[in-house]
């Protein structure tokens, strides 16, 4: 079965965020009233192939927790539904750490 | 007798000819480098993660590079006592894996930075300050995105009682001041090291400050810091 | 097919060339093809015949124009490639990824050229920064060119901006890069030996930047805006791979020919290294890596998909490039050989999609000679009267007016956005006059500048494009340093326009008076035209981008005064 | 009334990724399967006082397209919810040249 994943990560409370603090003066300066606080995270969207809804979950938590967020900084929510329909094919990239091929 | 330096190389990695360079040409030692996918036994006294953008900085700095297999033998050098030295995305990569504590957030003025710094030594009496005075400024440039270093206050109260913060963004005469956080790093922090004294990070690249005619020669002392030492047979421990 | 030819920017008189080169009418494929090939941004059609009044040869003149990138001989067995490129219009559309792009084909001119970057250099124009849509525009190309020059590990060692009303609605964006190759070790954009694979390493290719070269060779306005071709994203973490993978590949001594895919994609590399080679060409779409599913034939073979080379291999040493290739974690797909037959031919797998002449496609284009007229507006302006300008009463004043000014204050802000010290060659950085840089293993070094005045050249073309070459010249030759040689990049409105044809021909003129008296041949340089939005050109801006030699970096000359007492001595007519 | 707001900008569809793409080949390097496509897009938390739950939707909608999100590249959704109680600002910071404003 095909799922799609979204991983939301935002920084840990209490951690200054530069870039929240940034978009917040630039609505005051341009004269946006009322925004307290803004805060700047990542929305993480994964399409994968998984034999059940839970087991796309738990794959994405675990990738979450080794990969997407860093714990010293963000926390991170999986969200996981069925997916429609294939999407078209990924470019292929440069290999990952610990692909084949060396010198 | 040469030093023997291993300088990691990561996709991404930029500025492992700049580290070769000071190393064989500047300081006489051997360096050879290493490939991120290389697991084989270590022969080197000091591995250095040299500057760079490695995977692209994408997600996080260090953040994907972390995995590499070479990692695996960082760490069992530095777990063996050897030395390792994080040389800007190098320091990134070695908070991304665990092996110095925190992390690192985009400049507060989220854009790139690069020109020349003053870091204050905070200890002369580690492998990698050991050729400083204590209270030191060297005149080392940074160059970077993402240095603004962050730890939580009880992790930094313990890296401050441990004397793991090696070098803090000055101004010239040594003062700590925020004008002179060129990417606002908690407390200053432009260096630290492991708990054993064995790892250092350091944002600046010292590498960049080798040469007289490139402006600086400060950021040697951190290089001959090793290689003495190294020749002392490890004497200068933490 | 009529309306095709047009959609795709041709004139009709092209379209009936194309007709009669060919001996039929094209299909759709080749249509396309042509449309991009044909395009001022390819064909150089109004420029070509006054390119040809600028001088182009010289003692240390290695590689002239007519490459990816002019080269010249530094002496001790080193050269320099060297080259400047236009981003303008994308950087106008999407500033951060535009410039960066912009940056990312240039660094792709000189690696193709076998040699290793080691410097960058950008020449901007933007509307005056008390506009919030310019200072975005700063803001994103700056970003931009710091996020793909800092990523590759190359330096951003010089540069210019200015802030003038007239590139408000039309930015200039001219990246320059140079970079170091042996002796010998000089690769070309060109195919050869029938039979020999060609390869396409780097990137997959997707939809992005299709019609990209014909979209720089029209005026912007708001049908321009809609029409505009998928914004392209810079990957330069890719490009690094793919400059190492590159360099690594020439040691293996088996490459005939290599070129970047810039403008019109694999069309224009594969149909111009066989131009260059005399040869013809077999490609097929089918076995270009894609990014996307339900590509036409077309689209790939237009699409302008940023970091990708075409390569041409001795036969049998497929399997090794491969393997390079891998090890950086990239592709290498044969898609071709090279033919005796002089046709560039497409198939689809089975079926042929595209055959015509390699002469005509790369070759065919026609020129234009347009007529030129001097414009109206420089008879008023001669008859302005210096005198009615009111003496200052304050000069104090006048000085902090100056100081404040966007074209004079500091440029920090900018460079410090730039990686200007990576690679250790950085002896004199931005701030200075001219950037200078070691030469690595020696006490040599090669000075680098660019340096435009699009109001001189406003005022008068022809002198505005000489002081231009003079000025870069002046800041070379502060460093110590032997100006030696030069590239250029011609930004102008549209050409079609008396006025403007008449503003780059003078300028034209002004750059090859400047470079003849001061012995600096032209190597190379971009043409970038139609630079208007909505009918309102730029000035006429010709960006000169100078190289010169330096005998001891350890004795270079600084900008500031060193010490009190020195005497002070203005020189000069 | 105090609300939040969540602004989901994510790339169009075609544009290129090359985050997600090298986020995706490092998955499959570690030894995840099945990931087909990862795409990394911004989650922008935002803290407001408006007068209706409306108001404060249009006007986050208004700072999205001005601001938060790149016409040219990006796409974003806008959701608002009542915010339970007030949490401490962030210190406002000066805007630099280039960041405040937009196309
Ligand atoms: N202004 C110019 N002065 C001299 N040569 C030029 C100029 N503009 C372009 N050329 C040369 O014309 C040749 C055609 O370049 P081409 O490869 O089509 O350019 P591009 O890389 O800009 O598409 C190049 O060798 C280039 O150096």
């Amino acid at each position: 079965m095909r799922y799609k994943a979204e991983v939301r990560v935002t920084l840990k409370h209490g951690v200054l965020d530069p870039q929240g603090a940034t978009v917040r003066s630039a609505l005051a300066a341009l004269g946006y009233e009322g925004f307290e606080e803004v805060r700047v995270g990542k929305l993480i969207e994964l399409w994968l192939e998984a034999p059940s809804e839970e087991a796309a979950r738990e794959r994405v938590r675990e990738v979450g927790e080794r990969l997407l967020a860093n714990p010293v900084l963000e926390t991170f929510t999986v969200q996981v539904a069925p997916a429609p329909a294939a999407r078209a094919p990924v470019p292929g990239r440069p290999a990952g750490p610990g692909e084949a091929g060396g010198p | 007798m040469k030093a023997r330096f291993g300088i990691v190389v990561f996709p991404g990695t930029n500025c492992e000819m700049d580290t070769y360079h000071v190393l064989t040409r500047v300081l006489g030692q051997d360096a050879a480098y290493v490939w991120h996918q290389d697991r084989a036994p270590d022969p080197y006294d000091c591995l250095i993660l040299p500057g760079g953008f490695s995977y692209g900085d994408y997600l996080r700095t260090g953040a994907i590079a972390r995995f590499a297999p070479v990692m695996e033998r960082v760490a069992e050098h530095a777990a063996r006592g050897g030395l390792v030295l994080g040389i800007c995305n190098g320091f990134q990569i070695l908070c991304e894996a665990g092996l110095l504590p925190g992390a690192f957030q985009r400049n507060r003025s989220l854009r790139f930075v690069c020109g020349w710094t003053h870091v204050r030594v905070e200890r002369a009496d580690t492998p990698f300050t050991a050729a400083c005075a204590p209270g030191q400024v060297l005149r080392i440039p940074v160059s970077h995105g993402e240095g603004n270093y962050y730890v939580d206050p009880e992790t930094l109260a313990r890296l401050e009682a441990r004397g793991q913060v090696l070098f803090r963004y000055a101004t010239p005469d040594g003062e700590i001041t925020p004008e002179s956080n060129p990417n606002g790093s908690v407390a200053n922090i432009a260096g630290i090291t492991n708990e054993q004294g064995n790892v250092l990070g350091i944002m600046p690249h010292p590498e960049r400050a080798a040469e007289a005619v490139l402006g600086s020669e400060d950021g040697r002392l951190v290089f001959l810091s090793v290689i003495r030492y190294l020749s002392e047979g490890r004497a200068v421990r933490v | 097919m009529s309306e095709l030819w047009r959609q795709v920017g041709l004139r009709e008189s092209e379209y009936r060339l194309i007709c009669e080169q060919i001996g039929r009418e094209p299909n759709e494929t080749e249509i396309r093809m042509y449309g991009v090939l044909w395009s001022e941004h390819c064909a150089y059609k109004h420029s070509r015949p006054l390119l040809k009044k600028l001088p182009t040869e010289g003692p240390r003149v290695i590689q002239g124009p007519g490459e990816n990138a002019g080269v010249v001989d530094l002496g001790d067995g080193l050269h320099l490639a060297f080259k400047v490129e236009s981003h303008n219009h994308p950087s106008y559309i999407e500033p951060l990824q535009g410039a960066a792009t912009g940056v990312g084909g240039i660094l792709r001119d000189i690696f193709t050229m076998g040699a290793r970057p080691i410097a960058l250099l950008d020449s901007l124009r933007f509307g005056p920064p008390g506009d919030p849509r310019q200072r975005y525009l700063l803001g994103g190309v700056v970003a931009g060119i710091g996020h793909y020059g800092n990523c590759m590990g190359v330096p951003t060692v010089g540069g210019e901006v200015y802030f003038e009303e007239a590139y408000g609605g039309n930015c200039i964006v001219n990246a320059m890069c140079a970079g170091l190759v042996a002796e010998g070790g000089i690769r070309r954009g060109v195919a050869r030996g029938e039979g020999n694979p060609v390869l396409v390493v780097g990137a997959r290719t997707g939809r992005d930047g299709i019609g990209g070269a014909s979209f720089a060779s029209e005026e912007l306005g708001e049908a321009s805006e809609e029409r505009r071709p998928s914004v392209q994203v810079g990957d330069p973490f890719l490009e690094k791979l793919l400059l190492e993978a590159c360099l690594e590949l020439y040691e293996t001594g088996s490459v005939v020919g290599i070129q970047d895919c810039g403008a019109a994609g694999l069309t224009s590399a594969c149909a111009e290294m066989a131009h260059r080679g005399g040869v013809g060409m077999e490609i097929d779409v089918r076995r270009v890596p894609r990014r996307e599913a339900g590509m036409l034939p077309w689209e790939v073979m237009i699409s302008e998909s940023q970091e990708r080379m075409v390569v041409c291999l001795e036969r049998g040493r497929e399997d090794e490039a491969r393997r390079i290739f891998a090890k950086w974690g990239l592709e290498a797909a044969v898609i071709g050989h090279v033919t005796g037959d002089g046709l560039f031919r497409v198939r689809d797998g089975e079926a042929v999609v595209a055959e015509v002449p390699v002469a005509s496609l790369a070759g065919g284009a026609p020129t234009y000679t347009p007529e030129k007229r001097e414009p109206a507006y420089l008879a008023a302006l001669r008859g302005y009267d210096l005198r009615t300008l009111p003496e200052p009463e304050d000069y104090g004043r006048v000085l902090l007016q100056l100081l404040a000014s966007p074209n004079l204050c500091s440029r920090e802000w900018i460079y410090r956005q730039y990686d200007h010290m990576v690679l250790l060659g950085t002896v004199v950085g931005p701030g200075g006059d001219a950037a200078l840089l070691r030469l690595p293993g020696t006490d040599r070094g090669v000075a680098l500048k660019i340096d435009g005045n699009g109001r001189y050249c406003y005022l008068n073309p022809r002198r505005g494009a000489a002081i231009a070459v003079a000025e870069a010249a002046r800041n070379v030759s502060v460093t110590g340093a032997e100006p030696v040689a030069i590239t250029n990049n011609l930004n102008f409105g549209n050409p079609e326009k008396p006025e403007i044809y008449w503003q780059l021909d003078e300028a034209i003129e002004g750059i090859a008076e400047a470079c003849r008296a001061l012995g600096t041949p032209v190597t190379g340089g971009n043409v970038s035209l139609y630079n208007e939005r909505d009918g309102e050109a730029i000035y006429p801006t010709p960006t000169i981008g100078m190289v010169g030699v330096h005998p001891d970096v350890g004795r270079h000359a600084g900008m500031g005064l060193a010490a009190v007492g020195d005497v002070i001595v203005l020189v000069g007519p």
